[in-house]
């Protein structure tokens, strides 16, 4: 299950929502807006999308995933919009019968998630300034760059 | 023909809007499209050489034709997660 | 924190607890009984300690843990006496403000709990068997064996 | 003098105890103790020579000497989790 939503996300649901007799194991990855980046303290964090190809990028995730491991249970939300200090953007949940495949696929999963899927992340510093974070790109007016890696 | 242009994140805030409608001569291609956006915005070439773009949400290169009426979105390296 | 407790384990509420402005990222393992193990039913699992000694090794887990990895909240729990299907024996949280520590610290945790920590697990089969589980030990009396792995 | 021994899993259900006290002579070594619980429980040899021994709490090798009053546990390969 994928879903890029506006609303606060809830990694203890999804927790829940990974129960199965089928499982051994579960995984829950979540990603939260973290106060300090290399010294420098963020206010916020603000994500964008492409939604259609976003959702689309998501839900080829999620099959390949299954197709690479097997699993019981695969859920990927993705929030838009302002994510406050401590707050999830994005939680990743795994079941499967065994360890390794609930580790690798949710492993797998967030890395390709932040590669691979149409959404941008602004971060909001405390001086007041915002940039655009896009890996790779190097830029003197203050857009791209690569900070707030997690 | 028309095609319509999305821009994201950086692209959306160099260009100043996040949809235009741009015109082209038929069989235009991609790369005959950014050229062309680079002109109007030359800011937007540094970001445009690092982004990957998409037709009616397929990835596609420079070599590809263009057709009336198709969605071509400008997507900056992702930084969701 | 590490906790080996006779009561429910509330994979949720460890989720809940990892919160915090210093995390950009939170791994959370859970194992449960799973009821099919190479096509051999289990009804449920029995775990016991030697409590002394299990949870001194697991605050060693911890303190290990946190000197390998930049980690922000360690958890590890783990429940004792029958664990029915779909429930939880163990519990690994760990919160870190980069996503590889997180992942690396919870997977080193979970294993090295598994082969270090002095706890075990005693099936109980749909045929009523039992057979305590002790990785490589083969016994002709049933005692023994590597069933359930997870 | 005497040590207490404490068996877990296999190696309980084998003795039929969780624990139980021993009698040793003065200056006789772990290795000694293991001799004598196979003696008396023919059943344990192939799951002790699977487990680890711990003296009060801390893990110990066969030569190791005991001493009056320590706490001895046979320990089969862990399979928490």
């Amino acid at each position: 299950m994928i879903q890029i939503t506006d609303q606060v996300l809830d990694p203890a649901a999804v927790q829940r929502q990974l129960g199965s007799v089928d499982a051994g194991a579960s995984v829950v990855f979540t990603g939260t807006t973290r106060r300090l980046t290399a010294g420098r303290e963020t206010v916020d964090l603000t994500y964008e999308c492409y939604r259609e190809l976003a959702e689309k990028s998501m839900r080829e995730l999620e099959s390949t995933a299954r197709a690479r491991w097997e699993l019981v249970e695969c859920i990927v939300l993705h929030r838009l919009g302002v994510v406050p200090l401590g707050e999830a953007s994005v939680v990743v949940g795994v079941s499967a019968p065994h360890r390794d495949a609930a580790f690798e696929a949710a492993r797998w999963l967030i890395d390709t998630l932040k590669e691979r899927v149409p959404i941008w992340k602004q971060e909001h510093w405390a001086d007041g300034s915002r940039q655009w974070i896009h890996p790779g790109v190097t830029s003197p007016t203050g857009l791209g760059g690569d900070g707030h890696a997690r | 023909m028309v095609v319509k242009v999305l821009f994201f994140a950086a692209a959306r805030e160099i260009s100043g809007t996040g949809m235009m409608e741009v015109s082209l001569e038929d069989d235009a291609t991609l790369g005959q499209l950014k050229q062309g956006l680079v002109e109007q915005f030359p800011g937007l070439m540094h970001v445009l050489g690092h982004s990957a773009i998409s037709i009616d949400r397929e990835y596609a290169t420079d070599a590809r034709i263009l057709y009336h009426g198709a969605e071509v979105a400008i997507l900056p390296p992702s930084s969701g997660g």
